[in-house]
């Protein structure tokens, strides 16, 4: 399985990207130790993450084609 | 842009106008309150912001842009319509990045109802910016 | 008219225009806020209301304008600028009778001091309206 | 002497007017009783007075050219 991760404002920039793709990851905790593995200075960052357009706090599994987003705080206007 | 809110660049003079023509079509409206969002040329640490490159997640705008009307309309029985136009990408200092605007029938729930959809958008809208300046360096926000 | 703040007639297209494309001649202006009152097509007593006809005390509009002017930008540190227009004359149903028109340096004050620029034009202005009907009675409020 | 009167909103059509000149009056309690002599239903109506553009609520005394307004509530907007 494979999930499709995107990283908004300044997380794009520390992560040298705005997609990546991960593959067999369990549940968002997972998905995050593998993150964090890839670019350890993202843990001192405030974000939050959607999956499939839907913004969670919760710990969910993931499924093959879900897009998950890191996303910091908003900062439209 | 498979969306509704987004523009790409500044909000232009085109789109202004557009609004500002179809205010009339509804004679049921008593007011219309608009807000604009302008890019400040801030200085910061000594450097003057020339611009500010705005980035936004799109599918997400589409559905928390529609929730925030939902909202609106729900607790502003006196609204008769909202728009909301956030830019994407390079808007200059002086040049427009939101517009907001709402008609009611009467000036209250217009104003008020426009107020809190801006209070909205900066909470709720996945739009993210940096500041660039004059000597091209940047800052995320 | 011997005023800066009445207008014969519905507040027309090209006075909007004017005022929207100065908003980015101030680079330290963050948000601009407008209001803008427009005559609605009420029933009331089962008869539809086709136009205002607005009449002003013009020398006593300019004082009270000034003074209005004067009391939000002591009121609030951050508006850069504040324009009023009031319709005089016959405005039909539909068109806009009022504009105001707040820019400031960040969001809150400019939408705080539009909406009570237009409660103390509502208090101060010396402006009368009659309702004309479909049927060509009027009534006076 | 002689004081320049106006009316406005509805008291313009109650005194079939919006200009109208009177002479001898003191004060303004004094022109006020000229003009319910002459339009008896304005006595029924709620308004404001302004002296040369000002508003005022006290009995001032008159002087020959003062342009004395008859307002009724504003309602502007």
């Amino acid at each position: 399985m494979e999930v499709k991760v995107l990283f908004f404002g300044v997380l794009s920039e520390i992560s040298g990207t705005s997609v990546k793709h991960y593959r067999d990851v369990k549940s968002i905790s997972d998905l995050k130790l593998r993150i964090y593995d890839d670019f350890p200075e993202i843990v001192h960052y405030n974000y939050r993450i959607s999956i499939n357009s839907e913004i969670t706090d919760n710990d969910l599994l993931l499924k093959s084609g879900d897009e998950v987003a890191f996303m910091p705080p908003f900062a439209g206007g | 842009m498979g969306t509704n809110y987004l523009t790409a660049g500044p909000v232009s003079q085109k789109l202004i106008s557009q609004l500002i023509k179809k205010m009339g079509s509804k004679t049921n409206s008593g007011g219309h309150s608009i807000f604009f969002g302008q890019v400040r040329a801030d200085e910061i640490d000594g450097k003057k912001v020339k611009a500010i490159e705005y980035s936004a997640y799109e599918e997400l705008v589409n559905a928390e842009a529609e929730m925030i009307k939902r909202t609106i309309l729900s607790e502003f029985s006196d609204v008769k319509s909202i728009d909301i136009i956030h830019s994407t990408g390079v808007v200059k200092a002086g040049e427009i990045s939101l517009l907001v605007f709402v008609s009611a029938g009467h000036r209250h729930q217009a104003m008020q109802a426009c107020s809190e959809t801006v209070e909205l958008i900066k909470d709720n809208l996945p739009v993210w910016k940096k500041e660039i300046f004059e000597d091209d360096s940047f800052k995320w926000k």
